[in-house]
Parts: structure tokens; C-alpha cells; sequence
């Protein structure tokens, strides 16, 4: 098989996490290319929880569409996603635990594995969801070792005693396994080795430290606060800082604190605490201190469904704060370009002065995946930093930290220059700072502001696009959702449809013209969003680029958008093993058929580094990439 | 070495007679007596009359919005601490909307110093009760007189553990500049509670009422700010109606522990260029 | 003449602003309908600052666009404001006060007075402001003791002495001016009797007291805390409460627990604390809790402008909060909407169970004039309230409290009532109360909520049409600059154009089927906004409601957008007297040319009392008002 | 009459063995005490693992956004003082994000019993340190120790001028409950901080440490709860390691202070109506 994907559920607290995350580690060490994603109530302990692993031989962008092998611990597992099995699936559970069995009419194997015997054997019970794994693993029909390393590396802290009891517990459900159901699912060789497996958090983390930030402040919220574990491990180390903030308002005025100072700066939230930074973004503005804000979008309104993503921060990113400041909002569609989009955002804040913020949500941060090596960080563009030497302060004159320029940007000096002296206000102010109410200075400055983005262009980086030149069909995308909508392409190209994918890249400016050739001439717009409102529809039909009509892919449910949620539109399923009736070979996404024309993983995708740019649509609007 | 004079900028649009001139001039008279050079003092104020005092002290300044200088200053200062921060504000910035920030600024003993101008009033706004009015305290917007007992910034400080305590007045100037270089000397977080009268809006607490009914502990016999017991029975037996130093402690520093040699402001991309394999290593 | 406008300009802390309401009052006593406007700045004493206040024999709804008669206190009077000084306009000062004398090359009329020696004569040189308030009723021919009462009221107070003392130094000064100058500006006599005479603020304070709002939790802020005070003062009388809040998240928070606990309540406040209150609006739209929100808008970002006006939120009222709820957006375009909308607006948020937000501004919010009285207080709707006897709970079952209905409105239990028992939550929620994350509930609220206002319509209140049934040029405007628009609409008139003024009331939900006529046929669309990105248009632009085209005028200096402002466009004026080269006759606004058929004040304009609608569009849009 | 059982609703889904559920268990004992019908009971609650405590306490509630349970149930019990309104929250709700509302409560002095699960430590989100938290104290968010002294609850709300503090413990159901009686009870505001230890994420606050370190003032001999002085040595002295009614005293309630005979629930269109012309007068 080309690939798998493998669940393991049960309540949470029973350290369903740990076992995905092995599991994904152990087979991307494999060689494989994998795609984890974790399904997660709000409660600590009880509730059900699961961990999907889709493996495969060439990088994969989501969990897939169908479940092939999966470890059973609780009834639910079964109940509410036994309709995902694909045809033929193996279902490990325990016996003697009295779970219930698959639902009828659904093609499985069962296997049966004393889960709790075999663990106890290996040195005790809390070691079944380890057996689960090392009977997945031979049912694959890998090797028995193949947990070793990363079990090592998990328990090492534990000491060696339980890392050996893991490791045989991994090797008697492997044995179990193959003794009593053989091989079910063989996965052909690795071909490629993947660079890397992180989360979408970890790569925006990482992004950060490369882009030369040394500060976040933060609050903990679900699911962005791992992007605060990673950076308080390794910040320090880099000469950096992580302050957890008593609030989400203590945080964004501590980050533009230390901007104003000179520091690369973040905040990292979610939902609601990004709407509790409003007026700050709104401060940040108008001092023009430039301050990177990541909101890791979870399920709203209001605490609604943390847990769970959703994309429906948009207009509030795009309208919130009083009054009108410019702001830069782009969204990164892949793990790999959450790293390469907040790298840049660093780069764009100091060059523009402004808030940044970079739309990220539950599903891109949290699900943790095989990525080529990331680009290594490369000297950033630090924008206009007041040099004394060559633009020294007329004599006795204060300087003009808001000079009145063409392009809108004003040389920006920073505390600890001599002579560079100035006040930053959120009222009103002259090119020297203090506050004024005078009308005609008010709107010199208001334009000036308004004025610093007039020019930005992300480039080929601001949209995506991949497909047919003259797609009937265009699927529309922002975000997480990139994968799914890639794969929905997929099926619908092999079903006979002329078919494109358009991803916004750049959000805020919106880039109007690169939009309009592709939109203008597409027949049947079907616009994908995880939000009920349709929130990027709205922001598109702003600028009037779309027609009356078009069509939409609304998810609101809080689990990911999948192609699934886009192929029901022509009755189209993504999976080759469906139940009886679903089964459509055709539409079966096999591994490879993502990756486009110039989209090698070397080359990295969708690519932020100029010198990089490969794949990203051409201002004209020509569609480079096809359909292989 | 700078002077008093090097740290005017614009001329103060505040009403004569009020007690935030006196501040201003305190800052400008302890700031030349440390050395230190004025490129390097950075002024955080907040929104209200107080929150002016930005635009008037001649340094790098930032005024931000209504009641979170203290967040802004503890980013500048953590991102680069070699700066000397000052956070100044007004009472209703500082413990109405701002006095979250105020307590854990406290606990974490930033190293910044906080001047709150507390004149018992919103200023800026035109006179509406704030939360150091007093009980019965009658404004526009409470004129059955006030209902809550008013927040004691001095006990709520020593609550918090602030490690530098004082109050000053503005009509003892001397002691004010004094109080200032104190606390600006403290390497720790340092509130400075200024009885700032204003002579516009809050009749209650003139200079005259204020120099009347003020104990000053600095030349109280006996009196060892030292002590934190001490500390705190003064306060509660004088209803805060002290000036002086009230309480000074030696806790470690907030930002020593978290920043080493090298500062957040020092970007740089080529140590974690050096060190990608290990970095990329860490994610397989 | 028709109409007079007097300003007195001095520097702030001088008592401009009392001179001038004892001006406006003692006129709108007299019997002129008067329309007064302070500018002024964000400081205590000093800074310029100044109060025009236009009188005239009809209602009007702006201070005007020139000045008639000035008292100028301070240079800068006559220095920024000399230039909109009428043709023959007078000018009071006092020579010793060493004042600029008026640019040359304006036609005035000097009128010297020793206002410091008069008003020493009287008592006291600090009522010199008085004593030029009684020169410029001097200069108009009206009573010697025209602010004899409003003098009594003003200072009884301080004591029959401080009375006397002031009605003489107004005595002194109208002798004075009679003596020496005559009567210059003589006013026709009053034709009607306006019936009160208040300010935007008070208007809503009023409004909410009329709707049964019985609770208001505020934090100060510049312009909206006159609100408060009002309340303050009268509440009580009537059984409410007004509570100082310790910041305006407290203040929605609290006014959010009002509104579970069964109270009317609501909040005010301007962007820097409408951006603070962005969670809480989530928490009402999700918790379904009725909620009022009155924003007076400033001029922004940030703190901006604290004294000025504009209209610049939109965005953030339209988009702010993370995910999606129902909300509504009504913006008063007078001061007597703002009456009729803010007690319309409790019943909203009952009927709908969400949060209402109140689009007031500086200009509105400040301005204080005559109007006719207003429509007494009425029963108004409290939408489905739960009643047990008609409704009883199943046996042993507990109240649904949001239980999924047709129009998604649930009926809503009070705490007291017995029976009624629930959780409101902020996470997603079964219709018991509690979290809830199944996926298949979460999108049965999710379209339970936003259905709720599918059907909501202000009817003939949505939005307002004057002018040309079949217009060429269209102006487009929302808010307080409807004076601005109706007085520009009446020159444009005059001047032979065929020209229609659209404004749009309900801003959210958008009455789409009711603009689309009016907007789909104009040729010149203008769409006049106090902000600079035109956030309506964008908002319009959402919709599919405009064309490509459109001609934009956006005022964003802080001062209210006026008719000039609009007018310029065609190189028209909206004044009679104007300096040499801009006199233009026909573009004098005649008092009662903005009264409309069908727009008389007793039938209030435009009426939220469906009884009384009169004047408002057709839902099919035919325009029933026709220009005089 | 309401027995405990009536006051159960949702099964809870606490971790087996959390402290919260005595919390409950002492709410569902003492409430019934009151006499005060289930209807008529309010309980506001925060975000975190305790704050889905009004999901568990049937009654009226009002599961609010984090940190803002103070506000929302000031505007209920002012709204409607025929309610008796409970706050109940966690340490990072009612000490971090929400310490300001606390501060504010207590000196407004509104009649609310406002309860703390102090776990020291974010539940909800998985173990981070949380205000309480000790200086050292090492979680995923603080791997090298945390840098900042702890707020302490009970100083805090002395300083802030509370009514009514008070500490209890999980382990010490009998005396929690009782302590809530009297909390109930109180005419205005009080603290419950409740020593409630999470056991999935801080295994520092067990109950047995606590119930070792605890001292119970309810019955330390002499010890007057009426007496400010004394509380404040205690807490100070004994690091605010109490259990029991830490101080007592009869301030003036808010509530009674604002609102008169007639509610602000209460809608009434006639008064204004009769009043009109009045009104009208006023604007003439
Ligand atoms: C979020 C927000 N809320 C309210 C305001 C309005 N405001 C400006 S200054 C001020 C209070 C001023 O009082 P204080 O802090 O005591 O300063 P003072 O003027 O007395 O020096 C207020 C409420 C604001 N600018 N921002
Ligand atoms: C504005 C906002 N910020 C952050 C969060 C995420 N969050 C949920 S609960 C919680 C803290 C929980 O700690 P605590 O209040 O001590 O409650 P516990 O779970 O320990 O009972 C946080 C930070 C949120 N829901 N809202
Ligand atoms: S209003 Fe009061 S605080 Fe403000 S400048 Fe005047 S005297 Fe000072
Ligand atoms: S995580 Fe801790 S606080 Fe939360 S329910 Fe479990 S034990 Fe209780
Ligand atoms: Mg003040
Ligand atoms: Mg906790």
C-alpha cells in the first residue's frame, strides 16, 4: 500500500497523546511521511480522545479521509468513527475490556489482542496503549524494533527500567499481532526521507527564533500555548525572553514594549484572547511599533468549542481595533509555511511598522507532520532603522521619529540612541511624537500611515494557486485547509473536471490583482471555509471580485475541513475503501498526485524566500503548475 | 552627564497649580544625579493629565492607552535591560483599569520604576470619582457621594510585594526628588505614589488639606522602612496618609533571572543559522 | 433673517462652554429652534476652544457653515475660524484684551466692547462671557432679558447675588451693543415653539430611561460619559442603578449580568473601550443575553483624537469579537433618532437575545439642540419571555432554555422564576445550558443563532430616502452626517440637480432588499463618510450593492463632516454670504427646506414608533418624498 | 426546602480525586441551610476546571468568559438583590487575568460570596503556573522556576478592604462547608479561597502537604476574626498557610447602598411615562 492511517482512541487521560505522538515519530523515523492530528475534549480526565497517523510514502498535507488500523479503547472510538473505516480495515482492541464491537455492514477485520495481559507481562497495565502500537506495527508488517528509538527517547527521563518494559511491551503486541493476524496492511518501502516532524505551533515557534525574535509574551490558552513551550525551552539559550503575561492585554503591551525597544516581539492567543488585545493592535498602529501577533484560531464565539478549530477570527483580524490603522494579516495554508510566514512577518512588521498577524488555527498548530528540511534562517530585512551617522539630526532639532515620507515609512530610531530621543503616542501626534490635535497635520499623518502599505506585495507568495489554466471549477481556500482542498482537486481532476485551487496567501492587503484573473474567469467558484458566515466570501466580494453566485463549503463543526466536506458537492468521496456504496477507485488521493510541477519538497512549498519562489501564481494570473 | 535643563521638551499644557509639575521637576532634578545618560531613560506613561508627563520629559518616551504603562515598561525593559524605565501615570490609570498589571508588575519586581500622580479624581475626563476617592466622595458621576471604600495603593502594594514602597507630595519637593532617586536607584519594581493635587476638579485634597494631614516618615523616629510589619501597620493606622520611604526590601530582580548577557533586542539570525542541524535534529 | 449663527471662541477653562449653553437655551426659550456645537480640545485650561450655535425659525440639524456673529476671546478665534465669518458678519471683542483683529479682505463689522470693564461693573470680571452673550443679543434685537431665567437656572446655586450679578452683566452688554452698534442681525420673529432642547447624549440617556433600562454599568470616557451623567442623576428617581465601572470590560460584564438577571441594561463608551468590550459582545451573542452598547465614536486609532469626531469603528462594530454571533448595529442619524433607536434598541436585544450596538458619534453625542418633544415612553416588547403557566416544564425534565425553535429564539427564563433553572455558558451548549462539543449540537446552535435574524427588519425605519424620485446624483451617508447631507441635498436641489440622500439606519443586519433599488439606479453614487477608508462603502461593497464607480467624500480631521465638504465636489457652496467669489445665493439652506412632506416634527422624523412611521423607504424602494 | 440533592445537576467530569469536587459537595450542604429557595440562587463561574462548577450546581448560573466572574455577578445581584449570587472561579481566573475585578469587588464591597479553587496551577489548559503558584515553581511554562513571588489571596483582600476572608480546605469538607455558610450569610463581599489540589498536575499543593501545613484559626485559641490587625499578622506570618475565617468585619454594603425598594429588573414604562411632561420641563 502506498498508505495508512492509523487511529488509536480512548478517553483522555489515558495517554492516547503520548501514543499517537510515538507512533508518528516512529514511523517518520521510518522513512514514511506522516500526518498526525489529535481530536481533544476539554476536560482533563474521561471524555474521548483520539490520535490519527496518516503514513505514507510521500509528504501527505491531512489525517486522510478513511481510517485503516485502528486501537479501540473506549466505545466511542467505534461508535463515532467506525464510518470512517476504510474497506478491509483492522480493528485491534481488547477482549476482555468489553468494548463494543464495529458497527455492522462495515467490512473489518477484527483482532482481538489482550491488550492488558500482554502489557502486564511486559511490567503493567498503563503500558496497553504501547501494545496497541506494536501490534499496528505488525500489522503493517515493519519491523519489531521499529518503536525502540523512540520510546528511548520518550521514557529516557523514566529511567531505563521502564524504557526496556516499553520496548517489550511494543514488541509483544507486535509479536501478538503477526502471530495471530499476520501482515493486514503492507506498507510499500519508504522512497524519500522527510527533514523533519513538528506542529504547525512548533514551526511558527521556530519561525520565530529564526526570524531573530528573542521576545513573546503570552497567556496560556488552548491550542496556542505550545508555541510558548517551545520558545521558553529554547529562547533562553538565544539570549531570549518568554514572559507568561497576567492577561492577553498584558501580553500584546509587553511585546509592543519590547518592539519599541528594538526587540523582535510576539504575542501568540487564541479567539478570545485576541479579542481582548483590540485596542492594543490599535496602539501599535498608530506608534507604528512594528509586534507580531499569532492567533491560533479555535471554535467560537465566545469560549465556544476550544478544543476544536474553526476559522472565524477573520473579521476581526481584518476590522477589529476603533479607528484605522494599517495592518498586514496573512495565513499560512501548511506547517511549512507557518514557519516561512512568520520568519517574514518579523521582516514585514519592521519594514512597514505595523501589527502583523498571522492566522493560524487549531488544526494547523496542533497536528504534527513530516516536512522537508525548513529553510535555515537567513539575514532578515530590519526596514529603515535611523542611522545617525549618515542621517544625522539637524542641530538641536528633535528628532523626527514620524517624518512625513513618501512611501509612509519613517526612519525609526531606538532607545539607546543618542540623539534619536522621541515620544511614541497613541493620540494624535507631529513628525516629533508629542500628541496634536491641528487638522491638517491629522491627516498628513493619517495618510502618511495609511500610505506605508499602498505597495506591499508578498509577491508570488501572496496566492497559490495549482491546477488547470482554465479551470470550470475553482476551489477557493485560506489557511489550514489548503490539504484538503488539494486533495479535493485531486479527485475532482480524476473524475474529468477541470479543476484549480486557489489558496489567499496574503490577507491583508489583500492582493486584489492577483486575484482578479483567476476569479474573474472561473465558472463555478465554490468558496472553502472552516466558519458558518463565510467570512473570506465577504472579504473577497469587498473588493468586488467575486460573481453573485458562487457556491460554498461551510465547516462549523469544529473538526478540520475535509475534501470529503468539498466532493459532496458532486456526490464525489475521497477514499478508494468506502463503505458499500462510497466506493469510488477514482477518487482514491494517492500519495505523490499533491505534489505538483515545481512543489518538490526540496524546493519547498508555497515559498516565502524570494530566491525560492517557485510555484506561486504570477501577477497575471498565468497558472504555472498542472496536473501530473 | 545630563542636566535638569536637557530634560525639558514641551512645555506642559497642565493647569496652573497642578501637583504634576512638581513631579515633573522631581524627575528632572533626580534623573541628572544618576548618571545616566538620557538616551538611555525611556518614560512609559498612560492616559489622563499624569500620562502628559511623556511629552514633557525629554527622553525616549512611549504613551501608550489608558491604565497599561506597566506592561509596555516591563517589555522595554526585559527586552533591554539596560535602559532605565519610569512608568507614570494617573490614579484611575494605575488602579482602576490598570491595577491587574499594577500587582503583578509588584510580584514580579520588574526593575521599573511607577509614578502614579494620585489626585483623587480622573483629571483628563473632567472630574469623575476614581478609585482613590474617597468613600462618599462626590463627583458628576457619583453625586450621592461615592459607595466603595477607595483602593489604598500603599497597603495594596505592600499586599503585592512591591519591594520599594513610597509616597511623595507634591508640595515637598525636596523630598519627592529624593523619593525619586530612590526609587529609580532600586533595582527592582519600585512604586512612588505621588499626592498630586489637582486644582481643577478635586478641591478635597488641596495642598494645604494634604501638607495638613501627611505624617513623613522619613523623619519619623524610629521608623525603619526595613521592616515590613512595621511597614504595614503605619499604613493601616494612617490611613496611607504617610510620605516618605514607606518600605524598601532587597528581593532578587525579575529581569536579572530571566535575561543573561545578551539582550532580546540584540537580533540576531546567525546563532540559530549555526545551530540549525541541531535545531532540525531536535524535530526527527 | 431666517437663521443667525453666533459662536463665542476662548481658550479652554474660560467658560466657553456654559456661555454658550446659556446662549443656546436662552434662545431656544425664546422660541428659535438653536443647534449648538463645542470644539474643543484634550486639556483642561488653555487651548482654543468654542461654541457655535446656529438659531433659527425652523428646526435645523448642524451648527451651520458660517458664522454670524462672533465673540472672540482668544486669537485663534478669528485666526482659524475668521474665514467662515459671513458677509457683514459681526465681530465682538475687547480692545484691551489685545486680540488679532480679523483677516483683511473679510467683509465684517467690528464690534469693540469692554466686556472686562463691563463685566467688572456688574461684579466681576469672569462674566465677561456674559456680558458678550448679552452684546450679541443686543446686535439681533432680542430682549434685554432674554437670559434672565436661563441665568437664574444656571446659577441658582451659588446664590441670588452670582444671579443677579450675571443677568446684569448681560444687560450691560446688550445696552452697550444696542448703543453703540445697533441691531446687525436682526431675526425674523420664532414661528414655532421647539419643544426641548438636548443633546445626542442626553437622547440616548433619555431613550434608554423611556425603553425601561433601568441599569448602566460605564467607565469615563470622552465623548460618551455625559450619558452617565444623566443617568446618574436620574435613575435612581426611578428605581435604577448606575454603576462606575472599574473598566469597561467590568462595565459589559456587569451590564451582560443585568441582562441574564431580567434588567434592561446596558453600557456606553467610545472606541478605546468599545475595543476593551470585543469578548463580552462574544459572550452575550453566544449566552444569548440581551445587551445594549452605545459607542460614541471619536476620532481614532487609538487614542487619537479624544475631543474630535468620526465615524471609524464601523469595522470593528461589524467584525469585532472572534467567531460569529447575531448581532445588530442601528445608527441614529439625529438627535431625535437617538431617542427613538436607543429605546427601540431593549426591545431588540429582548426580542433577538443579543447584543445591540448603538453607532453614535462626537457630533451626535454632543451636539445639543432644539427638537420637537419627544414621543412619550410606550410598553415595548420584551420579546419571548418564559411563562410558566402557559409554558410548563415537562415532569422532572429541566428548562430548555435553548431549545431549538423555528426563528431561533428560545423563550427565556428570569432567575427567580421557579423552574427556570440553567447554565448560560459561553462554550457551546446543549439546549440545557451546559458545554456540549458533539458536533451534530454545535451546528444546531450555530444555525439556531444566526437564524435568529434572518427576519429582522426595522421596516421603514431601516433605512431613510430623500430627495429626487429618480436621482442622478445619489448621496450615501450613515449617522450623524445626515444634517450635513440633507442640507448639501438642498443646494445640490437648488442648483438644478436631480439628486436623492440615502442613509442607512440598520446597518446590521443590512436591509439589503431595501437599499438595492435606491443604489441600483443612481448614476453618481457619493457615498459621504467621517472616516478615511469608507468603511460603509466596503460594507455596501459586501453586499453587491455598489457599482465599481463610486465618488467617496471622507472627512477625517476631526471636525463633522459638513455640507461644504459634500458641495465641493461641484464646486458649490453652502452658504449665501461667503467671501467674495463664493457668494452663491441659491446655495443658502433655508431653514424648513429640509422639512419634508410628510416630515413635520410632530410626527417625529424618521420614527421607529411603527405607528407613527411616516417618511421612511418602501421596502420596493419607491422614494416618497419629494423636494419642495 | 431544598435538600443537597436538589442542587445536583450534570454529573461531574472533574479528574477522579480533585479538590473541586468538595467544593461542591460544600456548596450542595451549605446552601440548604439558607432557606433560600433554588430559584432564587445565582452562581456565576469562571473559566478553567472549576469554573464548570455552575454546570454541576443546579441552579441559576452563568458560565461567563475568563476571569470576568466578579462583573457579571456584580450586574446580577445589583440587578436583582432578591438573588443571592455566588462567584466561583480558579486561581488564574480570579488572580491573573480577573484580579483587578477582585479588587474592585472587595472594595465596592457588593454582596457576593465569591469562591476560589486556588490549585495553584492552570487546569484547564494542562498545567501551567498560575499566579499563586510559588516563586521556583517549575511547569511547562516556567521549566527553570517561575520568577515571581505569588499573589497572596488573603493579604490581597484584607489590603483591598474585603469584608469578609476567609481560606478553606478540600480535605476539610465539614469546615468548608461551614465556612461557606458563613460567607453565604455575610452582607457583602466574601472571599472563600478555597486550597483545592489538582492531582493530574500539581503534585507540590497535595492534600497531605496541606493538611500538614495548614494552621486552623477557627480554632487557634484567641484568635478574633474581627480584629484587621491581628489577620493581617496572621496571614503575614504563617504565609498565608490558614484554614478558617481569617477576618470578619461590618462595612456598609454596596448593593443596599444603590438600590432602593424597587429592582432595576423590573421594567417599568409607567413611571416615565406619568413622568413625561416632568421630563420634558427638564430639557426646556
Ligand atoms: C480604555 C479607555 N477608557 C477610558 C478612557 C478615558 N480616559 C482618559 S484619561 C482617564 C482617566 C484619567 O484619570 P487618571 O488616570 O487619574 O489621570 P489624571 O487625568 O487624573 O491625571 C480616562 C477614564 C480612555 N482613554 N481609554
Ligand atoms: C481570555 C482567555 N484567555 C485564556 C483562556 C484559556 N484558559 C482557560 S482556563 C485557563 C486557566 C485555568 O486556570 P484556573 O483559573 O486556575 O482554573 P483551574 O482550571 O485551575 O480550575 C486559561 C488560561 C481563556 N479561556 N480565555
Ligand atoms: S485637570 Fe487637574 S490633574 Fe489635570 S492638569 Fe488640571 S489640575 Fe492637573
Ligand atoms: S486537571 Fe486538576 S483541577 Fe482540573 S479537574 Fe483534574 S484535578 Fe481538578
Ligand atoms: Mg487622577
Ligand atoms: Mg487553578
Amino acid at each position: 500500500m502506498e498508505e495508512i492511517v492509523f487511529m488509536v482512541g480512548g478517553q483522555s487521560g489515558e495517554g492516547i497523546e503520548s501514543t499517537g505522538d510515538i507512533f508518528a515519530t516512529a514511523l517518520h523515523r521510518y522513512g514514511y511521511w506522516v500526518f498526525g492530528f489529535r481530536h481533544f475534549p476539554s476536560r482533563i480526565r474521561g471524555g474521548h480522545t483520539n490520535y490519527r497517523v496518516r503514513v505514507a510514502r510521500h509528504q501527505v498535507y491531512t489525517h486522510g479521509n478513511r481510517i485503516d488500523i485502528m486501537a479501540a479503547f473506549d466505545r466511542e472510538s467505534l461508535d463515532e468513527f467506525g464510518a470512517l473505516l476504510s474497506s478491509g480495515a483492522a480493528v485491534i482492541f481488547d477482549p476482555s475490556a468489553g468494548q463494543s464491537t464495529p458497527p455492522a455492514g462495515i467490512d473489518v477485520r477484527l483482532c482481538p489482542v489482550p491488550l492488558g495481559d500482554l502489557a502486564n507481562k511486559a511490567g503493567g497495565a498503563i503500558m496497553k496503549n504501547v501494545v496497541s502500537i506494536g501490534a499496528a506495527a505488525g500489522l503493517m508488517g515493519l519491523d519489531p524494533g521499529v518503536f525502540d528509538s523512540v520510546i528511548r527517547d520518550t521514557f529516557a527521563k523514566k529511567g531505563e527500567k521502564v524504557v526496556a518494559a516499553n520496548q517489550k511491551a511494543a514488541r509483544e503486541g507486535f509479536a501478538y499481532a503477526q502471530e495471530h493476524f499476520g501482515v493486514t496492511h503492507r506498507l510499500s518501502p519508504p522512497v524519500s526521507s522527510p527533514g523533519m516532524i513538528l506542529s504547525g505551533n512548533e514551526a511558527v515557534a521556530l519561525g520565530a527564533l529564526a526570524a531573530g525574535c528573542r521576545f513573546l509574551a503570552a497567556y496560556p490558552i488552548t491550542p496556542a500555548t505550545s508555541i510558548m513551550y517551545w520558545l521558553v525551552d529554547h529562547f533562553p539559550q538565544f539570549g531570549g525572553v518568554v514572559i507568561q503575561a497576567e492577561d492577553e492585554i498584558a501580553a500584546i503591551n509587553m511585546a509592543i514594549g519590547a518592539g519599541f525597544a528594538g526587540a523582535r516581539a510576539m504575542t501568540s492567543t487564541s479567539g478570545p484572547g485576541f479579542s481582548l488585545m483590540m485596542e492594543a493592535i490599535g496602539l501599535a498602529g498608530m506608534t507604528e511599533t512594528p509586534v507580531v501577533i499569532i492567533d491560533v484560531q479555535r471554535g467560537g464565539p465566545s469560549t465556544g468549542l476550544p478544543t476544536k478549530t474553526e476559522q472565524s477570527d477573520l473579521n476581526e483580524m481584518l476590522g477589529g481595533t476603533h479607528g484605522e490603522i494599517p495592518r498586514i494579516v496573512l495565513a499560512p495554508s501548511t506547517i511549512e509555511q507557518a514557519y516561512l510566514i512568520t520568519r517574514r512577518a518579523f521582516d514585514l512588521a519592521e519594514i512597514y511598522q505595523c501589527p502583523v498577524i498571522i492566522a493560524s488555527d487549531l488544526f494547523l498548530g496542533l497536528a504534527r507532520a513530516s516536512v522537508p528540511v525548513l529553510p535555515a534562517p537567513a539575514p532578515g530585512d530590519r526596514g529603515k532603522l535611523w542611522d545617525p551617522s549618515s542621517q544625522p539630526a539637524a542641530d538641536g532639532e528633535r528628532f523626527r521619529r514620524y517624518r512625513v515620507t513618501e512611501d509612509g515609512i519613517s526612519p525609526r530610531s531606538l532607545p539607546g540612541q543618542r540623539g534619536g530621543e522621541f515620544v511614541a503616542t497613541g493620540n494624535e501626534h507631529s513628525e516629533f511624537g508629542p500628541e496634536i490635535e491641528a487638522p491638517g497635520i491629522r491627516v498628513t499623518m493619517m495618510q502618511k500611515r495609511l500610505r506605508k502599505l499602498a505597495k506591499f506585495d508578498l509577491g508570488d507568495d501572496a496566492v497559490w494557486y495549482g491546477g488547470d489554466e482554465h479551470p470550470d471549477v475553482l476551489l477557493v481556500g485560506w489557511g489550514a485547509s489548503w490539504g484538503a482542498l488539494a486533495e479535493a482537486r485531486s479527485v475532482l481532476a480524476a473524475a474529468g473536471k477541470k479543476v484549480g485551487h486557489l489558496q489567499v496567501v496574503a490577507i491583508m492587503p489583500l492582493p486584489v490583482e492577483r486575484l482578479r484573473p483567476f476569479l474573474a474567469n472561473a465558472k463555478d467558484i465554490v468558496i472553502c471555509e472552516s466558519n458558518a458566515t463565510g467570512q473570506m466570501e465577504a472579504h473577497l466580494r469587498r473588493y468586488g471580485l467575486l460573481p453573485a453566485q458562487v457556491r460554498r463549503v461551510n465547516r462549523y463543526d469544529g473538526n478540520p475541513l475535509t475534501a470529503a466536506d468539498v466532493l459532496a458537492l458532486w456526490d464525489l468521496h475521497p477514499r478508494a475503501e468506502g463503505r458499500p456504496g462510497e466506493r469510488d477507485p477514482a477518487a482514491m488521493v494517492l500519495p505523490g498526485q499533491l505534489r505538483l510541477a515545481g512543489e518538490t519538497p526540496a524546493e519547498g512549498w508555497p515559498v516565502l524566500d524570494p530566491g525560492l519562489a517557485v510555484s506561486g501564481a504570477k501577477g497575471g494570473g498565468e497558472a504555472r503548475d498542472q496536473q501530473r | 552627564m545630563i542636566s535638569s535643563a536637557d530634560l525639558r521638551a514641551d512645555t506642559p499644557t497642565w493647569c496652573p497649580g497642578c501637583g504634576d509639575f512638581a513631579v515633573l521637576a522631581a524627575l528632572q532634578r533626580a534623573l541628572p544625579l544618576l548618571g545616566v545618560p538620557r538616551e538611555n531613560i525611556v518614560i512609559v506613561s498612560g492616559i489622563g493629565c499624569s500620562g502628559k508627563i511623556s511629552s514633557y520629559l525629554r527622553a525616549y518616551g512611549f504613551h501608550g492607552v489608558h491604565g497599561r504603562t506597566l506592561p509596555v515598561a516591563t517589555g522595554i525593559k526585559t527586552a533591554n535591560p539596560d535602559l532605565l524605565v519610569i512608568a507614570a501615570g494617573g490614579d484611575g490609570d494605575g488602579y482602576a483599569i490598570g491595577v491587574s498589571h499594577f500587582i503583578h508588575a509588584a510580584r514580579r519586581n520588574i526593575d521599573v520604576t511607577y509614578i502614579v500622580m494620585d489626585n483623587h479624581i480622573y483629571g483628563l475626563t473632567t472630574g469623575q470619582t476614581s478609585p482613590t476617592s474617597p468613600r462618599g466622595f462626590k463627583s458628576k458621576t457619583t453625586p450621592a457621594g461615592a459607595a466603595e471604600e477607595p483602593v489604598d495603593p500603599l497597603a495594596l502594594a505592600l499586599a503585592s510585594g512591591a519591594g520599594f514602597v513610597a509616597q511623595g507630595f507634591s508640595g515637598e519637593i525636596g523630598q519627592l526628588a529624593s523619593i525619586c532617586e530612590q526609587a529609580l536607584r532600586y533595582r527592582g519594581f519600585a512604586l512612588v505614589n505621588v499626592l498630586s493635587p489637582c486644582v481643577s476638579f478635586n478641591r478635597e485634597y488641596s495642598y494645604d488639606w494634604l501638607r495638613e494631614h501627611l505624617v513623613d516618615i522619613d523623619h519619623e523616629p524610629g521608623y525603619d522602612p526595613h521592616d515590613y510589619a512595621t511597614a504595614v501597620r503605619y499604613v493601616t493606622e494612617h490611613h496611607g496618609l504617610l510620605r516618605g520611604a514607606v518600605y524598601v526590601s532587597d528581593r532578587p530582580g525579575y529581569v536579572e533571572s530571566l535575561v543573561g548577557t545578551r539582550r532580546p533586542v540584540d537580533v540576531d539570525w546567525e546563532e540559530p543559522k549555526a545551530r540549525w542541524p541541531e535545531l532540525v535534529a531536535e524535530f526527527n
